[in-house]
């Protein structure tokens, strides 16, 4: 498999475009939960000063 | 021979307790969020004392004496009843909030019979029976009305009649005398002060120990014929302690 | 013997107290019939008979879980008036025979309801066992504790929670998920009477396993729950 | 109370830091060899390499509930004993509650997205699906009655108790759904259960690399929540500390 098919994200009516959509959904949620850690995580030194 | 026994076991108990606290907090605090309910209080309420709790509203006192009844644990610090937590001690203290913590549906010798019931029946011999504690306080013991429709002075006395029934070593009375006419008030206090003299019959303190009255109110003047210590609470901590001769 | 007796003592007690006021059995009772009426609009009982017969299992447990929910945090609530819970909580008593003799006061009082609403249901969808109807006097007992004794727990676990009446559908629909696959499926196979009859046994096995391990967790974790103050 | 020294702060920051970077690289190993080394799976073709993904989530989302199970039941244990350790313990607990509901999301999300080619239907209630969305379901309804009974020691002994019921409803309600399903038809799984050697590697290299990531992020939640407790003991310190503003 290649970049190029990672990325094609083809017609709707067929499916190859989840395997992207899978990994993209992981990454959002992960990175988000962590993002959220991190911005909370400034809100407390804030606080704390 | 038991007889013998007993005397030396009360000469131990008296021995090894004899400056046993009914009720001690020692640095106790109780925090809520950022409100601090009690700011290191530590003070101690001898055996056989009646302490009246003076003080504003949102002063600490009711969180005081819940404390000191094992409803709420403190943040921090430490609370002792008769030595140990208040949990262990619950057959020796009662608490009469200004709520009246009875059930309005029943009447108020159905409650007092339900209570009784539920402190098991060694101690139900001991105490007196629901009869006597509202003949006590001067109510109708085969009234039939529902609590619910009695008067405020009625169902407070009912309160009282709840908690003297089972016979406490230490009387916690939170606000008694609120939503009283004076007329009841006064009859409380008669009430209180006879109840200061019942000799103790049971519990490892049988014979020698003496009852314990810790009150807040409002009203001082209602309280101080019988209190001989009065404390002042003041934003979570004690502002002042009075020791007196109680005129009663 | 002295916890019996107190438990039998607060159940006494909440008895007493529901034959004074009884608002929990005619709200219950209103309740499930409106659930059952709205059911009956809804699926057309009489044109399809064998349909209605597969899903009333379903629909006899979803009026009785929304009863009794209904009904659940008003029991603790008679508790909570006039602080009686303070004078409970004082008591030098086990407090798990406190929330035994409500869970079993709370189980005669949605048995009352399933006992007028069954009758209802035979009329309205037109149903009868045609499996083992005897059954029906394991399964319905045994389902009904199920959904009491974790009911019973959860709303006095939310007494004292912002939203309570929210919060309880919210703790107990999920954790009852094993019980209630349970007794649907065991009342379907009995209603429906086309399974071989070793399958409704096995519900009934799984739903009194659920009962006992859920009564001996409440009855353990009570204490703790009231006295959390 | 002085918290934080710099000289102590250092050390965990570099360790996860650390961690950070072996779990990214491990991850990107994972990665390459799902997308571009591993061999395309002959019937289902590359929609099949969402598997990699989609099982380290699901196995995962199976161990931070015993994590939540044990903080919980850790600090019920500590709750009278050692309040700041039992803290900790709930922090712990809330943290894994929040990192198990993330994955367990995203097992849900990458199945169904699997599922729609695999079996022509976004979602069906074969064990597995209805399993995990009853986990699901359970680990949100905790987190929703944390947030009702509120952030205090009473909202924390609650979500404790709510906590265990979860962690026993969760074996049985799995074996209830797979009894009952297995009466049913059920959409036929086919592909883990008999994996061939040559996709280990893409399979290992991602539960490791999410493994990693897993209790990295379990332990980031964990400190801010146990930040979020240390601003909050300091405000109760500052509470109780705070000198009488009433002229004596």
């Amino acid at each position: 498999m290649t970049w190029h098919k990672f990325f094609d994200l083809g017609p709707l009516s067929s499916h190859p475009h989840n395997l992207f959509y899978a990994y993209a959904a992981v990454w959002i949620l992960q990175g988000g939960y962590v993002a959220w850690i991190a911005k909370n995580w400034l809100a407390t030194s804030k606080a704390r000063r | 021979m038991d007889e013998m026994v007993l005397e030396k076991a009360q000469a131990a108990a008296i021995a090894t307790q004899p400056q046993t606290a009914a009720a001690e907090l020692r640095e106790v605090s109780k925090v809520y969020g950022a409100f601090a309910a009690l700011r290191n209080v530590s003070t101690s309420f001898e055996m056989g004392s009646c302490t009246m709790i003076l003080g504003e509203n949102g002063a600490g006192k009711s969180t005081l004496l819940r404390m000191v009844a094992g409803l709420i644990s403190p943040s921090r610090g430490s609370v002792a009843t008769f030595g140990t937590t208040p949990q262990e001690q619950r057959g020796r203290i009662a608490y009469m909030s200004h709520a009246p913590m009875l059930y309005d549906e029943l009447s108020a010798g159905e409650n007092l019979r339900y209570f009784a019931g539920l402190r098991g029946d060694g101690c139900g011999l001991c105490t007196g029976s629901p009869e006597m504690a509202l003949r006590a306080v001067g109510l109708d013991p085969h009234l039939k009305r529902p609590v619910g429709q009695y008067s405020q002075g009625m169902r407070q006395r009912t309160s009282l009649a709840r908690v003297l029934q089972s016979d406490p070593e230490l009387l916690l009375l939170d606000e008694p005398f609120s939503n009283l006419d004076v007329e009841s008030a006064e009859m409380m206090v008669t009430l209180l002060a006879d109840f200061r003299t019942w000799p103790i019959t049971s519990g490892p303190m049988a014979g020698i120990g003496r009852r314990t009255i810790i009150l807040t109110t409002h009203q001082a003047h209602l309280g101080a014929p019988i209190a001989d210590t009065t404390l002042t609470m003041r934003a979570g901590k004690i502002a002042s302690v009075l020791k007196r001769e109680p005129a009663i | 013997m002295n916890y019996l007796r107190q438990v039998t003592r607060h159940l006494l007690k909440d008895l007493q107290l529901e034959w004074r006021s009884r608002d929990a059995i005619n709200g219950m009772l209103f309740f499930s019939l409106l659930v059952v009426v709205v059911f009956s609009i809804a699926f057309d009982p009489t044109g399809n008979p064998t349909t209605t017969r597969q899903i009333s299992g379903g629909i006899l447990w979803i009026a009785l879980l929304f009863a009794s929910v209904t009904t659940l945090n008003q029991s603790w609530a008679r508790e909570v008036r006039n602080s009686v819970l303070d004078a409970q909580r004082m008591v030098p008593a086990p407090p798990s025979a406190l929330f035994l003799g409500k869970a079993l006061a709370n189980l005669a009082f949605v048995t009352v309801v399933e006992l007028v609403i069954a009758p209802l249901f035979v009329i309205f969808f037109n149903v009868h066992a045609l499996g083992n109807g005897w059954m029906l006097t394991a399964i319905m007992p045994l389902g009904t504790w199920a959904l009491v004794v974790n009911g019973t727990f959860f709303a006095a676990l939310g007494l004292r929670a912002k939203n309570r009446e929210l919060l309880l559908p919210l703790l107990l629909f999920p954790i009852s998920v094993p019980a209630i696959l349970s007794m649907v499926n065991a009342t379907t196979d009995v209603l429906t009477g086309d399974v071989d009859p070793i399958q409704p046994y096995f519900w009934i096995k799984l739903l009194a396993a659920y009962d006992i391990i859920f009564t001996t967790v409440c009855l353990l974790l009570f204490e703790t729950i009231l006295h959390a103050e | 109370m002085q918290l934080e020294t710099p000289s102590r702060s250092v050390v965990p920051r570099v360790a996860a830091a650390a961690w950070f970077a072996v779990a990214l690289v491990v991850l990107a190993i994972g990665f390459r060899q799902a997308i571009f080394l591993v061999p395309t799976e002959a019937t289902m073709g590359n929609v099949q390499r969402i598997f990699y993904y989609h099982l380290p989530h699901a196995i995962l989302g199976m161990v931070f509930p015993y994590v939540n199970c044990a903080a919980s039941l850790a600090f019920l244990y500590w709750r009278r004993r050692d309040p700041w350790k039992a803290l900790g313990a709930d922090a712990l607990a809330v943290a894994s509650a929040e990192v198990t509901v993330i994955f367990v999301t995203i097992g849900l999300l990458t199945g169904s997205l699997w599922a729609k080619p695999a079996w022509g239907i976004w979602w069906a209630w074969d064990a597995r699906t209805t399993t995990y969305l009853i986990l699901w379901m359970l680990y949100v309804s905790y987190l929703i009655a944390r947030k009702f009974s509120g952030g205090n020691d009473e909202g924390h002994t609650l979500a404790a108790v709510i906590s265990v019921f979860a962690a026993i409803d969760v074996p049985i309600s799995f074996m209830a759904i797979r009894w009952w399903r297995t009466q049913h038809p059920a959409p036929v799984f086919g592909g883990d259960g008999s994996l061939d050697a040559s996709f280990y590697p893409a399979v290992w290299w991602n539960i490791a690399g999410w493994a990693l990531w897993g209790f990295l992020v379990l332990g980031l939640r964990y400190s801010l929540e146990r930040r979020r407790q240390r601003i909050q003991e300091e405000a109760a310190l500052e509470a109780i500390e705070a000198s009488l503003e009433i002229t004596q």
